[in-house]
């Protein structure tokens, strides 16, 4: 399998999918001639030309509502937001429209479209620029949410999102593009969604996490193994439709847990994922399911201060440690 | 000077914009009627006074065209070809209703009829119309859009944005702008800063005309003109549509913000009356034919009525389903 | 002390804090002339006039946008949003730019804004008008989140609200505009921010609620009574800041909570509550904590439909028994 | 037929304005430089070839009159009175830094300068810029608020809601619009239907002019007459700047999509040397006093890099404050 990066695999996962499907068509600010912000649509311009490729006006909230129209009318957009922080600019569009336009018109119409949205911290790009918005997507009902951590995750999971008939918000990491992996050559290899991965098998403790959270639970799993605490990481891979079984059944088998959200604390996902793990283990778990969560304050600018605001390995490894030394966070 | 009708349409085209526009009528006085008895309940904003936009308008585009509207759309899925039973059905929210009673009042749809939607965020039909107009294009299909909004959505970003981008794209939209006057209780000189809404579109270099909203065969010559417009050159085209409501914004609102004179002057120019007139001075038809469509229309819509009280619920279990596909 | 209604009592805080303090102003969509969509600005405009009482054109991101600058020049607005709904369409000046102003100027500067928005499900007013959107204002740090349930603490709170020097989103409930209580007269009458209410004390059970859903689980607890099962209901009054001590107390002592939340319950504020309560009372908990919450639909406009998505007296009475039954709820 | 420059302003002002220029340039040049070296991170977008823009719309405003602005703003903070020294700390992620390192390049902020800050959503500052204006007028202050916005922002929805609703509530702010062709990659004419920026306003009944955005003594006359008609008829007006920046839009951006003779064509027209150039025609300074001004720009520049790498890291429990007053 050859090695790549999760920006080359999500391009690949483009082309693929524009190649078998015409279709597909991707617009939005600065994807085709500037082939995007993130360089992630390089060469879609050349090889699909202006009909399918196409930059828009800076109008994010008419971005996603042309995307909703033509994808009623026939089309598979997948849509660019060039960050997620300016899908605040489209929530009318996002939650208003596209997620209850099937339902609300009773089934008799369907949005096979994608949105596309780079996201996260760690850049030092100030509070307007390195916000999570995870938790919002993943409350609202009527779309899936999809959170790739490793460029096959990417690639699969783009492939699957641009075929399913519903729409899909899918998520990738600024952090995580230049990151690389194997990723399957097979132009049919696709990732279903609802299924999480175990990314690693362990006993002690269960660490849940997503997108780049996962990959730092799992360079914390590496570190506390020198210390012989075994940890397991499931990766959700999708936030909706939301894999409950995988997680809990890890949760169940070791009696502990830690749940790593990069969004805000509170009303962060993360409090619905301890509760169902707390619900479903509760004769089992041995102490309080910990969080691991961004902090509750916009992001500062200065990466003295930034790296205190978002989980790190070493506030993974704080939490493993303090579950298995039965403390509860208060 | 007025046209003659007959160089309009046949009798029979004519005949039915009076049917149309009485159907409307009388179905919007039924769903006051059935409001206030508890059988219909949420929010519901009636057509009553502007029938002849819908009816103009409808008759001027193609049956493949996509039409899309706001949340004061049951005339304009009536007149479109939709049931009047199965929106009442809808509004008395059963399971026999156009959306199975998961819409309501404000989300009217059919497919089949390329009835689009109605959308009950202002101004959130814009980019989607927008969006259906690139699919036709991009799927070879000859349907231009048709989006029907108020005059209270011209100052929401998305009108902006919208009518920028259906430019730049050069796409198939046929912008229609109900102007009413009002937007609940404002009237629009105060809350727009150019109060001739058709000028507003020399930012997007989009040519738009104004058009007396109360004449059905002033709405349907100028959609005409317009949509052949829109088909042939492949670009946007806009129309202001004046017109009046004669109730208030929904039937929770007394409508005190309008004067008595006001809304009589507006009244003396009511679309049906004023067409039946023309349509006997021109020997179209005679007062006792005129007199049986009404009937046939009041039938139809106590039939409709009927249907929706009888239709039963939907089941519990409907609540799971379409949230996915 | 006289009895008013909900609405009666917003108008009065409106009113007692504009007679107070003149750099108080307010704008909305049809609330001067029109006097509001639900009327809770009657009598504004006729009193205070056009320079403190506006209507403002079909723009919600910029009458927030507004509302910002004018803070920050040293006015105090309330801004009505006609439904919190369209909060959605304004989502860029409350995220991206209310709730960071300060922060990213690094102390500078102020917003001493209210947004006052109705919400809520239960008048078949289908999906896009009936959404409860709480966890999105609760999960976004840097701003305030009232949510008052009786009329006495929806006068107190929102007086707080005006008062307070940081923006507050007032989120008032639909249903709740035409219920009475007594409120006191007082023009000083303040209900502090960060002060959970126990509604009603009892020993079995803890529920714990906001806005409607309060109003809804004092019915359930008095009929509970009439089965002797004891509940305490806790009434958060306010989102953010968060009152977790009252809460956390009382499930320490009943051994037994349930939280209800309006909002749909994936990733709802009800897990973050739910899993404060797991973690400090992980050795009392008797039971899982029971979540009841609105449905993760999209809102139907049929009534018959519409009553299965909304929490209803019946469901937490359900939930009650089940918690005191030992009954996790999977 | 240029107008003699002492017929605009005093020897010293002018001289200011080229210090002002030359001191912007000399700072963005800094900012690259150790943007290369990795002690500025984030976002950079250096404001290189528009310095006539900032530097001549300042002088024109009073000292009083708010000023807003996007991201590309280090210049329009400094040329406002801001000390480099704590811009500089500010990028670098400083405690000394203006806003304590919290907002880095993209949002400078300092009320005692009524710099009302800069704003990283494209867009985004035009209302709060219309509250502004709003709280003036209000609280009987006689400052009119300044907007500056891209020729990317004119799509954006708020654009249109701001100029409506500023034009409806006749507030005094002047909308700037620095037009230099592109946001990011794209090119303007490939973004908006109308490409003239300046004409948009008619939907608004705005006046406005466009204006060489190269030509500082131009841009201030602009300035200056427009800001006299905002204060006097206390409405909004709007002007177009025509620039160019010389470097890409952030320092990951090797400009590609511009040719390299339109780079030339713009270069060759660099505000600074061709101020230089009229200051000496005119007899207004030496050739050596520029030198001297433009050394001690780079001095006071050296030394607001000196101060930032010498100043202290914000201390961690700083994260926590300013979240709430
Ligand atoms: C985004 C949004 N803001 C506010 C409302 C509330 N609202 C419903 S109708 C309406 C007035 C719209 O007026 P107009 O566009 O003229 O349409 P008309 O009712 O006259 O047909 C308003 C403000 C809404 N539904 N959506
Ligand atoms: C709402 C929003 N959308 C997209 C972006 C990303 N972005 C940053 S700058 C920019 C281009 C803006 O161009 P323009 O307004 O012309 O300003 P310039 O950079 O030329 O100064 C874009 C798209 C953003 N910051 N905010
Ligand atoms: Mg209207
Ligand atoms: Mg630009």
């Amino acid at each position: 399998m050859p090695e790549m990066t999760y920006r080359d695999a999500i391009n690949l996962a483009l082309k693929e999918e524009m190649r078998r499907d015409s279709s597909v068509v991707t617009w939005g600010e600065d994807v085709a001639l500037y082939e995007g912000s993130f360089k992630v649509t390089r060469g879609l311009l050349a090889e699909f030309g202006e009909e399918r490729v196409k930059d828009t006006p800076i109008s994010e909230n008419t971005i996603i509502g042309v995307a909703i129209g033509a994808a009623m009318g026939g089309l598979r957009p997948v849509a660019e937001l060039m960050t997620v922080n300016f899908a605040l600019l489209a929530m009318d569009q996002i939650v208003n429209h596209m997620s209850k336009i099937r339902y609300m018109f009773g089934g008799q119409t369907f949005l096979p479209m994608v949105i596309r949205a780079p996201g996260g911290g760690g850049s030092q790009l100030a509070a307007q620029h390195s916000q999570s918005l995870e938790t919002f997507f993943m409350h609202c009902p009527g779309m899936y949410v999809a959170m790739p951590t490793t460029p096959a995750d990417a690639k699969g999971l783009l492939k699957t999102a641009i075929r399913d008939n519903n729409p899909v918000m899918f998520l990738e990491h600024e952090l995580l593009y230049n990151s690389k992996g194997e990723v399957p050559e097979d132009p049919e290899f696709l990732i279903p969604f609802g299924k999480a991965n175990v990314i690693r098998a362990g006993s002690d403790v269960t660490i849940v996490a997503y997108s780049r959270m996962t990959a730092l639970a799992l360079e914390a799993a590496i570190e506390l193994e020198r210390e012989s605490i075994s940890c397991e990481v499931v990766d959700l891979r999708t936030l909706t439709p939301l894999d409950t079984e995988t997680f809990i059944s890890s949760a169940r088998k070791t009696g502990r847990a830690v749940v790593v959200e990069e969004c805000w604390h509170s009303a962060g996902l993360g409090g619905d994922i301890a509760w169902r793990i707390h619900n479903a283990c509760f004769e089992t778990l041995l102490v309080p399911v910990a969080r691991v969560s961004g902090l509750d304050v916009p992001m500062p600018y200065s990466r003295k201060l930034e790296k205190l605001c978002i989980p790190q390995v070493s506030s993974i490894i704080q939490a493993v440690r303090s579950v298995l030394s039965g403390a509860s966070q208060g | 000077m007025e046209v003659r009708l007959r160089a309009v349409l046949a009798d029979k085209e004519l005949i039915r914009l009076y049917r149309q526009m009485v159907l409307s009528r009388e179905f919007e006085d039924a769903c006051a009627e059935q409001y206030t008895k508890g059988n219909i309940t949420g929010f519901l904003h009636l057509y009553t006074g502007q029938e002849a936009v819908a009816v103009g308008a409808t008759a001027a585009l193609g049956r493949d065209d996509y039409i899309l509207s706001a949340y004061r759309e049951h005339a304009q899925a009536i007149v479109r070809g939709a049931e009047p039973r199965r929106v009442m059905a809808e509004l008395f929210g059963k399971a026999t209703g156009m959306c199975k009673g998961k819409g309501g009042s404000m989300h009217l749809f059919d497919p089949e009829l390329s009835f689009m939607g109605g959308y009950a965020i202002v101004g959130g039909q814009l980019p989607i119309a927008v969006g259906l107009a690139l699919s036709a294009v991009q799927r070879g299909e000859n349907r231009i859009t048709a989006c029907f909004f108020g005059d209270g959505a011209v100052n929401q970003g998305t009108f902006h944005e919208s009518l920028n981008w259906a430019r730049l794209w050069e796409l198939p939209v046929l912008f229609i702008c109900e102007n009413n006057f009002y937007g609940i209780g404002t009237e629009m000189h105060r809350s727009s800063a150019l109060a001739s809404i058709h000028k507003r579109t020399c930012g997007y270099d989009i040519p738009s005309e104004k058009v007396d909203g109360m004449d059905v065969i002033a709405v349907l010559r100028a959609i005409r003109h317009a949509a052949d417009k829109v088909r042939e050159e492949q670009r946007p085209y806009f129309v202001e549509a004046v017109t009046y409501r004669f109730r208030g914004h929904s039937m929770s609102d007394p409508a005190k913000y309008r004067s008595a004179a006001e809304h009589e002057m507006w009244k003396a120019r009511d679309p049906i009356p004023s067409f039946a007139k023309r349509l006997i001075e021109e020997v179209i038809v005679t007062e006792s034919e005129l007199a049986e469509i009404r009937k046939e229309c009041s039938e139809e819509v106590s039939e409709a009525v009927r249907f929706a009280e009888e239709s039963p619920w939907p089941e519990d279990d409907e609540v799971y389903e379409d949230v996915y596909v």
